[in-house]
């Protein structure tokens, strides 16, 4: 019997749900485990660095890596990977783009941590502490990794061979991208293993799109009773799906919830945040310029909506912060 | 009867005086004025006035600023904004109207009229207690109109008092008139550089 | 954030009194809060604005920054002069980033950040807004029936920056004195000015203004003049004797605050409407039959 | 996008403009700089590009150099691109590899800095050369021009250019659509016209016959245009008939059913007489009404409005043409061109309260005072006040709802002409002393001004003011129950109050209501005054953005008869020289979709003004009718995914040129 495929999984700054979908394969994660040897995967199975350091490099098959890179561990973790992997896959949106962890560069590294550990109302209020990347105990020096100013996606610190998009990627995505590799059959580097259109082009409400698609009000999820079988547009509810990537079969839109945007722009939309904020101020149909400012105010956090998951891999990448002493 | 020549030389007049109005707050649409006498129609009492708000606006345009500064026009207007609102070019002209009166207080080109003295006596009071207690306002103004108004006025005073809607004795005052002062005072040196050392800025008690 | 800022201004602390005490009577049979705004100044009036501009800005706004920093509530100025200055400052702050600059700065110096947020209003838009006239009609308890009305509303709350609905053909007080039962006469000059300050300065001019108003009340046989302005109230009133005398025609007629007319609707004690401070003591004849 | 099949050859042609760019770019530099530009073979400078020899120099350089691509660095493209492309076509380059660059009014007219000057001509080429490496060849098209017209409105000017459509007896179709039951307009409505006080209906009633008998007019009356798709030579056209509950083709127009109807007395506001004069339910607007049909109005009939009613008026028929039972009906039209020619509306003179106007008794608007001056009028020609007696007095205010800011800003150009003309008419009919108030008096035109000075001879009095009000509160014995107009006489310098029995309110001219539907319709632009935009105020005055579709009349702003006579002319010349040309070509600067990358999300179909992309339900993508894209790019802009482009402005080559400037 030929050697199994060697495959690690690693995250960097995410919330774990890419890790849940994994877990979410149900069954299908068998027939993976079976058909490969995972060599590192520190949220399930007890490995450490060093086994991972000991492999002779480009000895893992593939690496499937989620989550955005913020501090210097993580650097160092992917940068380990990198070498001993063939291939490495950013796996979801966080890895993809930056994702949420992305909107902390509209901060800066001191004014997180003026926040978080001095102003934010606490029970303790007035302590001073604050992360050190070293400290003096009895047992010797401590370390702690560095914190960055800017939150960078995965393909700004390393190589990049596919991307999974996804908040987190749809099992049937992940399915299907792991039996590509298994069976060789892959794209050109650097594909998103996704749709190429965006999403209307899947979603079911889409025939319910009015042709001439114009608004005369913005409205948030809460305030509206959702009409399911209606295209959200329609309905004054912002949905990214005519902006987004398709793949995901309109998951959230099934659900109820409109599209934020997760699977992030398409190939030849150079921007997501600009291209989605165009394409809102397209589509809100208001002669009154002050009526339009209206409406338009209330996107509440447009960086927040238009750059949910990308603002570290837009044309912005981040806030630029005043010049600290 | 007096002959008098009444045509006006170029160097007679002040140039910059349109200008000087247009570029205060509420003067700039003075350029649009299409002379149709709505605001001297409109106006309760033009028909008091030397010279109409109209012929006040086309006096402004034409550059004659001491006919404008010393017009008893600018005093009579009450401040009741009808000529504003109905103006079919929407110019401000009750705003002009105070522009002119500003220039004139601060130029001293106003006659010994009552009412540019009664305002430069509300200013005072309002400037020390930050308040206006009208019964003071009252005399002041009887002692600037003369004592026969005085005696006129005194049977009316008499009734509000009678009534406690007017009395000698209280002075309606801030708690603490300086806070007022503090602010007042930030606004002082703008005029220093630009007033001439001839003309002291008239206003209040600096 | 229930109920309102009140900016009373001087008149209301002097001559006006009736009027501030109907005023908070009425708010206060309705439930409504008036929170008078603390150490307020003067608003400048139009004496201010022919003397300095920037600081005529400043005394306005200046009670604007305290209502801001406050709970930041509508301000409710009553008197009509106080309703034109606080909302004309509010305009000319909004509209002229130079007089904003300077006057912010001044302001800032008695560290009264300033940033445009309240809102002006005049109680009787306030009344018939946001009270509504089905809750004032169900408060009325003596209607007025039988009476008269000549509604004046002066200049200043409907121009430049309405404190009332339609300045050009204004209905408030009609609407006002429907609530509660008395009949509003046409009265074509409802929008004139009353004279203003001229009656002081300029008297020969200010008196016949008052005069024309009174000749047409008295023309359209009215038993009262309803007013929205202390100083309209003033003219109005103080000066029906003089009038008559060079005259020699009758113009005595009482001259009302809307708020004591409804006040007298909801049934409220005329001393706490100030009604006794009046110098025309009012309609006698068409309330007799109610007051008994 | 393909890359250019051949590898460029660019010649850079960099004209000297005399001084107007010599003076400032130093353009020997300029060349230097454009001759080392990559792709670039050939770079030269001239004095006049646009001349003869300069043409021919191009032509030479394009022969000699084997150039393929070509950019000309000189004026704005609006005045010679024309010229440089067909320069070029000559060369035998495809139109659409040319560039030109804007160096004159863009640079040396803007500055005097020549430093400055030259390096942003410099790097302005350098974007151009980069663009048009990128571009490609494209070719225009050409349609053929359906020979039928719709004329929508049949006032003065839908007439007038209807009858000059059909004269031309192309044996097509006129189809003039007037939403009255009859046509005429508002000039059906004036008794005399100024400056010569000719009577309207005696010149007016004629065409209306004519156009009612001409065997190339079809006239749809009491209908309405409810949608028009299509372009320039081929638009498919729906027009509603309303109902007028009588067959049009019976009615012999007898009257005979008015007779018989239940109702003994008109009791209902006649619209022709704007309410001043009343009609039955069933009835005709007025007596020589076009077509001379009856109607009725069905919130009036008793059998239309309750279902119950002795329908005396179907016994009273002789030739059955009475039905109750009618419905909207709709046809559908193909026309090759459009005439718009909606009209105007008064201004509501009720937005001026300061004048009385329904609320004071005797204030009239001057649309109401041409009824009473109307011998079919309410008065029959003689205006009278409400008690019965004729008017001593008489006020005309000019300027009512016009030039005024609170209000509409524009002069309606008509009313000064039309309040002397009414002065002198109610002089006439009643002896009335009339007093004209006016801000200026506008009499420009061929016998204006002498109608003017005729009225000013026989007594008009004129007061140089403009009125504040017109109030009833008396202050004198004299004004004791008239109506007090309170106006500054400017030119005596007095305030003065003018007791009137009658107030007539010189309204002006205002766009009709329901412009924007029509405008959005036909996909027409409007000025900011809401008149409908003409294409060029002097060059194209009656032509729209929309080719094939042209205005006339006061649709496009206030004017007077012979003015929207003359438009109308012009409209319908414009028309039948597109008809007679039979083909119309079509710029190739169209959008074109990706249909690989569109998702079918629709954002483009609403943005697009010209109606030009439609959804392809099979295979979920959307495309672009050609034909009607007028190429303006939002499509283009507002795409989410990047899967729509704009031929000749591709995102390359927008971007290239972006490059090529920064």
């Amino acid at each position: 019997m030929a050697e199994k495929p060697k495959v690690a999984l690693y995250w960097c700054a995410s919330c774990g749900g890419c890790e849940e979908a994994v877990v979410d394969l149900a069954e299908a994660i068998l027939d993976v485990v079976a058909a490969v040897d995972i060599v590192f995967w520190p949220v399930a199975l007890d490995f450490k660095v060093s086994d991972v350091e000991a492999l002779p490099d480009k000895a893992i098959a593939v690496s499937f890596i989620n989550g955005a890179v913020r501090l210097s561990e993580q650097k160092e973790m992917v940068e380990l990977l990198r070498r001993k992997s063939q291939l490495v896959v950013a796996f979801g949106s966080c890895s993809h783009l930056g994702g949420i962890p992305g909107l902390a560069n509209l901060w800066d590294k001191a004014s997180i941590f003026d926040w978080s550990y001095s102003k934010a109302p606490s029970m303790e209020p007035g302590a001073t502490t604050r992360p050190m990347t070293k400290i003096q105990v009895p047992e010797g020096e401590l370390e702690l990794p560095e914190f960055w100013d800017t939150v960078k996606s995965l393909n700004q610190v390393i190589d990049v061979d596919y991307y999974l998009p996804g908040c987190p990627p749809t099992p049937k995505l992940i399915a299907n991208a792991v039996q590509a590799i298994l069976t060789g059959k892959l794209p050109p580097k650097g594909a998103v293993l996704a749709g190429t259109k965006a999403l209307c082009s899947e979603c079911d409400l889409n025939e319910t799109k009015p042709d001439k698609l114009l608004i005369q009000d913005i409205k948030r999820v809460t305030e509206v009773q959702l009409d399911l079988k209606k295209c959200y547009l329609a309905q004054g509810v912002l949905c990214m799906g005519p902006v987004t990537r398709s793949g995901c079969e309109a998951l959230c839109i099934n659900g109820g919830m409109p599209c934020t945007g997760c699977f992030g722009p398409v190939q030849e939309s150079p921007d997501y945040g600009g291209k989605a904020l165009s394409f809102v101020a397209s589509i809100v149909d208001l002669e009154d310029p002050a009526r339009a400012q209206e409406v338009l105010a209330k996107v509440a956090d447009p960086t927040g909506i238009f750059y949910r998951y990308s603002l570290p891999t837009s044309k912005l990448g981040r806030k630029k912060m005043p010049r600290r002493k | 009867m007096q002959v008098v020549r009444t045509v006006k030389y170029e160097e007679e007049l002040d140039a910059g005086f349109t200008n000087q109005v247009a570029s205060e707050p509420g003067g700039d649409a003075i350029w649009n004025c299409l002379q149709c006498g709505t605001c001297s129609a409109i106006c309760p009492v033009s028909i008091y006035m030397d010279k109409t708000p109209r012929r006040i606006i086309g006096l402004i345009r034409g550059g004659f600023r001491d006919e404008v500064l010393g017009s008893l026009s600018i005093w009579i207007c009450t401040s009741c904004y009808a000529c504003t609102v109905e103006c079919p070019q929407q110019i401000r002209i009750t705003d002009i109207m105070y522009i002119a009166k500003r220039m004139a207080m601060k130029e001293s080109q106003y006659q010994r009229f009552v009412v540019p003295a009664v305002e430069e006596a509300f200013v005072k009071m309002v400037r020390k207690n930050g308040r206006l207690t009208e019964s003071r306002m009252g005399i002041k103004v009887v002692r600037k109109s003369g004592l026969r108004s005085g005696v006129a006025m005194f049977p009316i005073a008499w009734r509000l008092m009678r009534k406690h809607r007017m009395s000698l004795l209280h002075v309606e005052r801030m708690q603490d008139p300086a806070s007022l002062r503090a602010v007042l005072d930030a606004l002082e040196p703008r005029h220093a550089p630009t007033a001439p050392a001839a003309a002291p800025s008239r206003a209040a008690g600096a | 954030m229930t109920g309102y800022l009140y900016y009373p201004g001087c008149s209301l602390k002097g001559s006006g009194a009736p009027y501030e005490k109907s005023l908070l009577a009425v708010f206060s049979a309705l439930g409504q809060e008036l929170k008078e705004i603390p150490d307020w100044n003067c608003c400048g009036a139009t004496a201010y604005l022919s003397v300095d501009q920037d600081m005529a800005v400043a005394m306005a706004a200046r009670n604007l920054a305290i209502a801001e920093k406050l709970d930041g509530q509508d301000v409710v100025a009553p008197c009509s002069g106080c309703y034109l200055s606080l909302a004309k400052a509010k305009a000319t702050l909004a509209e002229y980033p130079d007089v904003r600059a300077r006057v912010t700065a001044a302001l800032g110096k008695a560290s009264l950040p300033y940033e445009g947020r309240v809102a002006v209003r005049h109680p009787l838009e306030v009344l018939l807004t946001d009270v509504g006239p089905e809750v004032l009609k169900k408060r009325v308890t003596r209607p007025l029936k039988n009476l008269r009305v000549a509604p004046y509303y002066g200049c200043a709350i409907l121009r430049p920056y309405p404190g009332v609905p339609s300045p050009q053909a204004p209905h408030s007080l009609e609407d006002l004195c429907r609530v509660v039962g008395a009949t509003p006469v046409d009265y074509p000059n409802k929008a004139r000015c009353c004279g203003g300050m001229l009656t002081a300065g300029v008297q020969s001019v200010g008196l016949r203004l008052v005069e024309i108003l009174l000749c047409e009340a008295k023309a359209a046989d009215v038993d009262a003049v309803v007013t929205t302005c202390p100083l309209c109230q003033y003219n109005l009133e103080v000066y029906q004797e003089r009038i008559c005398k060079a005259k020699g025609k009758d113009v005595r007629l009482p001259i009302l605050y809307f708020t004591q007319l409804l006040g007298m609707a909801f049934g409220l004690d005329d001393h706490a409407l100030g009604m006794d401070q009046l110098l025309r003591v009012p309609l006698v004849a068409p309330c007799a039959g109610v007051k008994a | 996008m393909n890359p250019p099949a051949e590898a460029p050859r660019i010649g850079v042609f960099v004209c000297d403009c005399g001084f107007n760019i010599l003076g400032v770019v130093d353009v020997p530099a300029v060349v230097k700089f454009a001759a080392a530009l990559p792709g670039v073979v050939h770079a030269e400078e001239y004095k006049y590009m646009c001349s003869d020899p300069g043409q021919d120099l191009i032509k030479k350089a394009v022969q000699e150099h084997g150039l393929n691509r070509v950019v000309v660095a000189s004026c704005s493209p609006t005045l010679h691109e024309r010229t440089f492309r067909r320069v070029v076509s000559e060369a035998g380059i495809n139109p659409f590899l040319f560039n030109m660059v804007n160096i004159r009014e863009g640079v040396s007219w803007v500055t005097e800095d020549k430093v400055q000057a030259t390096e942003k001509a410099e790097s302005l080429i350098d974007a151009g050369v980069r663009r048009v490496t990128l571009q490609e060849p494209l070719e225009a098209r050409s349609e053929p021009v359906n020979p039928n017209v719709l004329v929508i409105g049949g006032g003065i000017a839908g007439m007038h250019a209807s009858l000059s459509l059909a004269n031309a007896n192309r044996g097509a179709k006129v189809h003039l659509v007037e939403r009255q039951p009859s046509i005429g307009g508002n000039m059906a409505r004036f008794d005399k016209t100024f400056p010569t006080l000719d009577c309207a209906s005696c010149i007016l009633t004629p065409k209306m016959t004519e156009v009612k008998i001409h065997p190339n007019i079809r006239l749809h009356s009491y209908s309405e245009v409810v949608s028009v798709d299509g372009y320039v030579g081929n638009f498919d056209v729906t027009i509603e008939h309303k109902p007028r509950y009588i067959n049009e083709d019976l009615c012999i127009g007898c009257l005979k059913c008015i007779e018989a109807c239940v109702f003994k007395d008109a009791r209902f506001p006649n619209e022709f007489d704007l309410g001043l004069a009343k009609r039955k339910p069933i009835y005709i607007p007025f007596p020589q009404a076009v077509p001379t049909k009856v109607l009725i109005d069905p919130h009036d009939c008793l059998y239309l409005r309750l279902g119950t009613c002795k329908k005396t008026c179907i016994d009273a028929c002789e030739k059955d043409a009475i039905d109750l039972e009618q419905k909207p009906d709709r046809v559908s039209l193909k026309v090759g061109t459009i005439v718009v020619a909606t009209g105007f509306k008064p201004f509501d003179a009720r937005r001026k309260p300061q004048y009385g106007y329904g609320v004071l008794p005797n204030v009239y608007t001057a649309l109401e005072m041409e009824r009473f001056l109307s011998p079919t009028g309410p008065t029959e020609g003689v205006p009278l006040l409400q008690d019965g007696r004729k008017p001593e007095t008489v006020g005309i205010i000019h300027c009512v709802g016009s030039r005024d800011k609170n209000t509409n800003e524009y002069c309606s150009k008509v009313c000064c002409m039309y309040s002397l003309k009414l002065a002198h008419l109610i002089k006439e009919r009643t002896g009335a002393e009339v007093y004209n108030f006016y801000i200026d008096m506008r009499t420009p035109g061929k016998g204006y001004e002498e109608f003017y000075e005729r009225l000013l001879s026989e007594g008009l009095k004129v007061i140089r003011g403009r009125v504040a009000e017109v109030t009833k509160a008396a202050l004198t014995r004299a004004e004791k129950d008239h109506l007090i107009i309170r106006a500054e006489d400017t030119l005596a310098g007095f305030v003065r109050r003018i007791p009137v029995d009658m107030v007539v309110l010189a309204v002006g001219l205002e766009p009709q209501s329901d412009t924007q539907e029509l405008r959005r319709m036909l996909n027409l632009s409007c000025g900011h005054e809401g008149f409908l935009q003409e294409l060029h105020p002097k060059l194209a005055p009656v032509s729209t953005a929309t080719d094939g579709i042209f205005i006339a009349g006061a649709c496009q702003g206030p004017k007077d008869i012979p003015e929207t006579v003359a438009q109308a002319g012009a409209a319908a010349s414009e028309a039948l020289s597109l008809i007679h040309r039979g083909v119309v070509e079509i710029q190739p600067y169209t959008a074109v979709v990706n249909e690989e990358l569109c998702s079918g999300c629709k954002v483009c179909i609403g943005m697009c003004p010209y109606d030009a992309i439609g959804y392809d339900e099979e295979k979920r993508v959307v495309h672009v009718t050609e034909v009607k894209c007028k190429g303006c790019g939002v499509c283009a802009a507002a795409c989410p995914t990047g899967a729509m482009d704009q031929q000749h402005f591709r995102k390359e080559l927008v971007m290239a040129e972006i490059a090529g400037v920064i």
